[in-house]
């Protein structure tokens, strides 16, 4: 019960301070009007970093991968739960290093809207965990593409696309 | 305990090499780098057979005259060697893991500092003290 | 699936790097302000979170403030408890003494930003949250492990209460 | 038994939401004016009732009732107050206001990061749960004689 309560907890704290880095950078960047391009791409930056330390911690107590889908598998399961509380709902792959990771009620959208109320603002919403799963990735040695897309809020698609080099 | 123990990249150049005497340093590092071969090679093995080294510990690299090099590779790649002076009989496969889990432990920690860059030779007094705790009692 | 043995860690990590990278390596000052102005928002929005998930109800003084902040919102949200200690003889002034911040948990300093007050996000949480519950307070870090301190303080200064205005229009 | 009206007021009197439901009279002025006039009276009773209690109170005023209605008052500490009206039949329900405080307030609003705190609500979600909330009340009924 006891570290029921310190898990709900730093999750509260996670999702007020990922509330206000997002409004920081838009707020500090407004000013230089720059498009939202540059915030996105600093919000995802930082996503990056997070994952790459993340990971590093969430991988070391289990077994070598022994593949890619393996790898994908661990993102959509344990990486997904250990941030959002819950896993990926669906994992699609076209077997060629593309991989589609669906999640009906995304963590960061489920306040925000059911519907297609505040779409517009999603994107700043999704940034930093493109980045988050990118960063993972690449410490695990696999280079990737990671974008978002949302048609109903809150869900959301993840597309990786792998890199090969 | 250890007399040598290195932080490899999966790109396998160095972010973090210690050992005693120090003055062996050449010498330790042309160990670690003979045996980033044979991590290669057991590595490379993964998935191809049904052995069991899906386990991150990789156990004895090879032996030399004077040392005994173990090897560890944690999933994201990274790879860790410790090097153990062969006339040091008493030690135990048990207590070569627990010093490579000891060593992951602090590395992550050291990923998890956001003035760490990612691949950056490491620097940290935390990592520090680890490293010399198992390089200590030695003699 | 669930990793709860290492969760908690897990998830500070998110929190110190944002909170950094917010700051994008400005000048120490900058760093400064802009934490305590991020805490101030934050705060401003997790008093309400905290009172929906404590039921916890307005204190009557300052002593009980303290004693809210450090057995309740410092337990619920950082897992740690610190001392409450330092009382200033008038009763307006603690200090909140915490002997592992995990906010800085595995952070070290490096070299060229050795003076950062790294935790500053903290004050202004305290500050935000507490002018909500309608009390002006100054807060401010005098000791910090990460500048070598064996622990991390947080002194509370009471300004004022702060009194519900008149609506506008009335008089 | 029913629900007649509910109104979220933040710190500073402005009024964050207004919903009714069996509400069946107008008071004539426009919904800004008696916004206005609600949160005055609520404001004016709220000191006048704490200067009269022979001791510090700690709840406040709870709720007031006529021969036709009832006023149930909730406020948190931080200033969040809310209203509800309803017939007289009803009892307490200051445990229903916290609880629309802590569930639908709290979670789509605060922790909703497009929600201003110092303006009405916008949020579609935020009123599509109030709503489901008040019409799931045991003492909700649409059908009111």
């Amino acid at each position: 019960m006891e570290r029921e309560g310190v898990r709900m907890a730093d999750e509260a704290l996670f999702e007020f301070l990922h509330m206000e880095v997002i409004s920081y950078i838009f707020k500090s960047l407004e000013k230089d009007d720059s498009d939202n391009g540059k915030c996105t791409a600093k919000l995802e930056g930082m996503g990056f970093r997070v994952g790459q330390g993340l990971v590093e911690r969430f991988t070391r107590d289990i077994p070598r991968f022994k593949d890619e889908l393996d790898i994908m598998k661990f993102v959509c399961k344990d990486f997904w739960a250990g941030i959002f509380k819950k896993q990926v709902d669906n994992l699609r792959t076209n077997h060629q290093g593309v991989y589609v990771l669906q999640d009906n009620r995304f963590r960061l959208l489920t306040q925000i809207s059911a519907g297609k109320q505040y779409m517009e603002h999603a994107p700043k919403f999704l940034a930093f965990t493109c980045g988050l799963v990118r960063g993972a990735l690449s410490n695990l040695g696999v280079n990737s593409i990671v974008t978002a897309e949302v048609s109903l809020l809150p869900a959301c698609k993840f597309q990786v696309m792998m890199q090969r080099a | 305990m250890a007399v040598c123990v290195a932080v490899i990249t999966k790109e396998n150049y160095p972010l973090y090499i210690s050992n005693i005497p120090a003055a062996n340093e050449l010498k330790f590092h042309y160990t670690v780098h003979t045996s980033l071969d044979v991590v290669e090679e057991k590595l490379s093995a993964v998935g191809k057979t049904a052995s069991d080294l899906r386990e991150l510990y990789l156990g004895l690299l090879y032996p030399t005259e004077d040392y005994k090099v173990y090897g560890y590779v944690a999933n994201t790649k990274v790879k860790f060697v410790i090097v153990i002076d062969s006339s040091n009989t008493s030690f135990r496969d048990n207590e070569i893991r627990s010093m490579f889990r000891k060593l992951h432990t602090a590395y992550t920690d050291v990923m998890c500092n956001p003035f760490y860059t990612p691949g950056d030779p490491i620097r940290s007094k935390t990592f520090d003290n680890v490293i010399s705790s198992m390089m200590m009692q030695v003699c | 699936m669930l990793r709860t043995e290492s969760t908690k860690i897990n998830l500070m990590r998110p929190l110190g790097q944002p909170a950094l990278a917010c700051a994008g390596y400005r000048w120490r000052e900058n760093y400064y302000s802009h934490q305590r102005r991020g805490g101030y928002n934050i705060g401003v929005r997790i008093i309400e979170d905290f009172l929906a998930r404590t039921n916890v109800g307005r204190c009557h003084d300052f002593r009980e403030t303290a004693d809210v902040i450090s057995k309740n919102a410092f337990k619920l949200y950082l897992g740690v408890t610190p001392t409450v200690t330092n009382w200033s003889p008038a009763g307006d002034e603690f200090s909140l003494q915490l002997d592992s911040n995990p906010l800085a948990e595995f952070v070290e300093l490096p070299d060229n930003h050795t003076g950062l007050s790294y935790s500053s996000l903290l004050c202004g949480v305290l500050r935000g949250a507490l002018e909500m519950v309608q009390m002006a307070v100054d807060v401010r870090i005098v000791q910090d492990t990460l500048q070598g301190d064996l622990q991390t303080e947080l002194r509370l200064r009471f300004l004022r209460r702060i009194e519900e205005s008149m609506p506008a229009g009335e008089e | 038994m029913t629900v007649y009206n509910l109104y979220v007021f933040d710190r500073h009197g402005t009024c964050l939401y207004y919903g009714e439901w069996n509400r069946k009279n107008t008071t004539g002025i426009s919904l800004k004016g008696e916004f206005k006039l609600m949160y005055g009276m609520l404001f004016s009773l709220k000191s006048f009732i704490k200067k009269l209690s022979p001791t510090d109170v700690k709840e406040g005023f709870l709720s007031y009732q006529t021969s036709k209605y009832k006023l149930h008052y909730y406020e948190t500490p931080t200033g969040i107050k809310i209203v509800m009206n309803t017939d007289i039949a009803v009892g307490n329900v200051r445990d229903v206001l916290q609880r629309a405080y802590s569930t639908i307030y709290v979670d789509f609003v605060v922790r909703n990061p497009l929600c201003s705190l110092d303006e009405p609500i916008q949020s579609e979600l935020f009123k599509q749960k109030i709503d489901a909330f008040v019409r799931g009340l045991p003492f909700f009924s649409a059908r009111v004689t």
